[in-house]
């Protein structure tokens, strides 16, 4: 049994297996099919200041080995979390991870601040395509990344993970804003821009027509960008992107990545976050590694 | 969990009738549930499927439709193969009825018990009408003769079996939703509906219940992901504006709060 | 049988049906399989003023329902392509498309003067991830795609395609800049840029690290992206990207695609380009329309 | 093509011995050719693998060792089923030899053919064996004695069968170069060396041929997309610098005009 825990912004995560967010709730669903406490992190589903309704249905269509989500960020607001969540969360050793949504810069520093430090890290979702105002357009963005960046940063009591959107010409740059904005760490991919059309009835499945792409069709995207950032910035990474196994993992953790996320897997398998954090174990064990740190950037280039 | 297909049955054409052995579901599995079944092939996420009935505590059995990708790989599974399934899932229909004193609890009711199914929404009233304190009467809508379904095993769980098919090839030519209405004007008393099919047949007997001040129970139906009320991708709206979720908090809602154009 | 013809920029192909630049050489191999007459238009591999080597192989590498490809425009040059490819391809009753790349503007300008009249119309190549210099950098620039559109635009003696990147924030853009640059016709998208690696080597499966990405797997991005374009310009369109089956393709004609290419799809299958226009074909046949140009765009949006 | 698979075989574990029936392929099939076939499951591109015999021009043999993902799924595979095949796809090892007026024939050599085979590299040599001019001489390289294969029938198409294996438990201790060395060294006249094996090897052997002036052919390995020629992705480089495909320029190539470091 190697060591599995790692540092990310001088947070100690038990191992470096976190949820999407947004693909795990606020954890009570698939704590009726393990114990949370074997996660090293779990990363909520967007929270807001305020309640946000969501798009309407459907919300998901599949696609060739991944699906689209239109959910468009649906929660009952931070303050009923506080409430009625957050003290039946805190019963798993584990650490908890808020992702922060809104509209308007101010609404995400509302939502940082309402959070204050009840929560052990920030995630700063600013590449949530599925919404008409905030989200992927702040993210899209590297002057609007350092500077919403640096709004939260300035409020928040917590580490502050700046998580990217694909959808971009040049990640690196947008890595570099959120680091010059003060991010304490990167996590990436949000999900792929996409479209799937229902060629009997000529509409797009998706009542909101266009919905994030996830799952293992964007897992090289995902690799190369966790790999370009590794290149750009110093910060730690938490990667994500398709990753379904414990080699899938291992495939980020040597691009660069400090820490995984498991999302969209999940929501075929509830047992893939165990499933990948015990295969990176066996990973570990057969190569003879001591501590997931020493793979952590290892990959070697070709030239 | 993976369970063995212990018997593939086919009603007709596109139509599979499967027993799987998964004493573990079968055991807790109530009217109502569905499955969350991995289909294979190039299909990536589940499809959730109506469980139909549970046999001797071992078993269970669910009918789909082949619709598209997922369906159509999910026929071609053969007795002795092991299907991956997730279940039971969502809620169930509420089956208690309260007696006088207005205390729920599992009085037989006076009045009528009504199921209304239309097309594959009639496979998970068939379970539910063997668990009622009594023999509900079912009002079954089908595209033809053809398509009809189950009508013999619900002749025995139900006291009445009525039929309407689009083009009259069978029973009442028209809607299903007619005999509702019907059955209401000449005066029967109706203690309580149960529905589940698509959309605008549930819209009509929702309104048709709701207006006539008969309590009625839906069940939804919406594209989904994990099946567990993780992802939020599966939602229903209600009247009250709010969006639920059919896997978690349904799929069986109280057809006074669903808003069926929301 | 319903009328599969169609118009692009001027020129008749008598279906909607070509091929991906670079998957199908110069047409020799497939010839084999089926009669080139049946394809509306063969794309041929990206053609350069002087012959290329390429990069190193591993230049291919499986991912989820799809691959990733490093060849880096290997070809014999466009004097060669002239005297001992055109005249046998000549043979066929179907338009021929010159794919152009270059390091430079002048290289394209070069191509594109010696290839003349010659074929019947060209694609200009700003999009592909494998070389160090020209391709993708031009491509993911809407200034440097005017310019470069508009130079060789300037020595065309036939239509002109401009082929777009999916690696950028801004597909419209893009489109915009073609436009303006005065392209004939847009096509997209070519590979998204991903990484594979082999996590017992430690090194990516491509000796040159990263590859464009294509098959299935990008659909859903190309689908939107393709919807995007022909909300952006009135330019004729031919998308592509995982194209496998006649459903595939009538999504994208539904978003907005006049003519459809398969690539990687015929690399698995060397039917694929046959399948595909007659799936075309039956779809047509089945929903009663007479002609392929009346879904072209019929994609009902639902909000 | 889809062939059936009309008997499997399994050499040792990893190890499968695949006989599909397909008589348009047996009757083109050349030794040095292969089969590109699509493995199913999660797999997406198909797999080149070497045709290893033809069987009374109907039945096409291939022996595959299990390496990842899509000869996993591939040993999956049970008779009956049909596999999806191309083929036979590329050039072929040239088994003709010139006589004394230097014109190409099949006339037959005096010195030895020599094949050099190493690890899974050694199966396409088998239908090779039989169809020299004469019986070739060949020079088997393995891991260890667990991991031989085909020598039995080796001995009945060759003149004589020598084995390396890395750890000496069967044969020579080091490599199959040593005995083809050896072999040079003791004075043998070779005509022409057949090489398939890993790169490494067949590096060694091409040199050795090269700088003692025989003939040698070697079979390039790459990883493929199309394996007709169209996609350009197999390229392997040769000494003056151009890039050839080795699924049709190839997979054979004269030993001299590899680049085996380019
Ligand atoms: C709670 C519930 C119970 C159900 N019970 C039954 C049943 O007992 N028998 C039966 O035949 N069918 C039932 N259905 C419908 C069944 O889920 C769909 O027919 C099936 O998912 C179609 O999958 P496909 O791969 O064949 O179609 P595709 O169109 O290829 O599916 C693509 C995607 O859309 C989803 N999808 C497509 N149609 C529907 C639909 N009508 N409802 C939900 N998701 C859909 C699929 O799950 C999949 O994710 C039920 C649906 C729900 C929500
Ligand atoms: C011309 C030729 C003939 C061959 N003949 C035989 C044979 O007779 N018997 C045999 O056991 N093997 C043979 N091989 C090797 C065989 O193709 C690989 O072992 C196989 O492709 C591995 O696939 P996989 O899915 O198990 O491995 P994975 O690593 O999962 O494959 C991933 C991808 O890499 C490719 N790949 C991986 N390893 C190789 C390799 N060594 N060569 C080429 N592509 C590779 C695969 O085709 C696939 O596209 C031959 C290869 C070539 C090029
Ligand atoms: C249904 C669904 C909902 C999501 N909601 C959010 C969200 O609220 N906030 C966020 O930052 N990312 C959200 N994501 C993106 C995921 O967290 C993750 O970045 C992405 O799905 C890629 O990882 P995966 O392929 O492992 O799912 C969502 C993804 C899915 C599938
Ligand atoms: C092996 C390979 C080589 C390619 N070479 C070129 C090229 O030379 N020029 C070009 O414009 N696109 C090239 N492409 C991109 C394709 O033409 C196409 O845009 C892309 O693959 C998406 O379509 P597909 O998924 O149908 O393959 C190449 C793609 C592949 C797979
Ligand atoms: S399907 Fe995931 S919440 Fe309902
Ligand atoms: S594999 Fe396509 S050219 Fe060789």
């Amino acid at each position: 049994m190697a060591d599995l825990s790692v540092n990310i912004a001088g947070v100690e995560w038990k191992n470096p297996v976190t949820t999407g967010s947004g693909t795990f709730g606020f954890g009570r669903e698939y704590a009726e099919y393990f114990d949370l406490s074997n996660i090293g992190a779990i990363c909520l589903k967007a929270i807001s200041a305020k309640p946000r309704l969501g798009n309407k249905s459907p919300r998901i269509a599949e696609v060739t080995k991944g699906m689209l989500n239109s959910v468009g960020l649906q929660n009952p607001g931070a303050e009923y979390f506080l409430e009625n969540e957050l003290p039946w969360l805190r019963q798993f050793d584990t650490k908890l991870i808020a992702n922060l949504c809104g509209s308007t810069i101010e609404d995400y520093v509302e939502v940082a601040e309402i959070l204050g430090n009840k929560l052990d890290m920030f995630e700063l979702n600013i590449s949530c395509p599925n919404v008409k105002e905030g989200g992927m357009a702040f993210g899209t963005d590297a002057k609007m990344i350092e500077e919403i960046t640096s709004k939260v940063k300035a409020v928040s009591k917590v580490p502050l993970i700046v998580k990217l959107s694909p959808n971009v010409t040049d990640i690196a740059e947008m890595a570099k804003a959120a680091e010059a904005g003060g991010a304490d760490a990167i996590s990436l991919i949000n999900t792929l821009l996409g479209m799937k059309i229902d060629i009997n009835t000529r509409r797009p499945v998706l009542n909101n027509n266009m919905g994030g792409m996830s799952g293992p069709a964007v897992m090289p995207v995902a690799v190369r960008m966790v790999y370009q950032v590794r290149q750009a910035v110093k910060l730690p990474i938490i990667g994500m992107g398709g990753i379904t196994t414990g080699e899938d993992a291992v495939e980020f953790l040597l691009a660069g990545a400090d820490a995984v996320s498991v999302g969209t897997a999940g929501i075929v398998d509830p047992y893939a976050w165990i499933k990948v954090r015990n295969g990176i174990n066996d990973y570990l064990d057969k190569n003879g590694y001591e501590s997931v740190n020493d793979i952590v950037g290892k990959l070697e280039m070709n030239n | 969990m993976l369970c063995e297909l212990v018997a593939k049955g086919q009603i007709r054409r596109g139509l599979f009738d499967y027993i799987v052995d998964c004493p573990d579901m079968a055991m807790k599995a109530k009217p109502g549930q569905f499955l969350h079944v991995l289909c294979g092939g190039d299909t990536y996420l589940r499809r959730p499927i109506s469980i139909c009935d549970v046999i001797e505590n071992r078993l269970v059995r669910f009918i789909f439709e082949v619709r598209g990708k997922g369906t159509k790989e999910l026929a071609r599974a053969k007795e002795g193969d092991r299907l991956d399934i997730l279940g039971p899932l969502g809620n169930s229909f509420d089956i208690s009825f309260s007696d006088e004193t207005g205390e729920s609890s599992s009085s037989v009711p006076e009045g009528d018990i009504v199921l209304i199914g239309g097309g594959i929404g009639i496979f998970p009233l068939l379970y539910l009408s063997k668990s009622l304190p009594k023999k509900p009467k079912i009002l079954l809508g089908f595209r033809d003769a053809e398509s009809m379904a189950l009508v013999r095993e619900f002749s025995k769980s139900c006291e009445d079996v009525f039929i309407a098919s689009d083009d009259g090839s069978v029973g009442h030519k028209g809607f299903v939703t007619d005999l509702l209405k019907n059955s209401i004007e000449s005066g029967n008393k109706i203690e309580r509906i149960y529905t589940c099919g698509p959309k605008p047949m549930m819209k009509i007997v929702a309104e048709t219940a709701v207006s006539n001040g008969i309590d009625c129970q839906v069940s939804m139906e919406e594209r989904m992901g994990c099946g567990v009320g993780a992802c939020v991708t599966c939602t229903c709206t209600l009247k009250d504006g709010s969006r639920k979720r059919v896997c978690k908090d349904g799929p069986i809602f109280n057809a006074s709060e669903v808003d069926f154009d929301g």
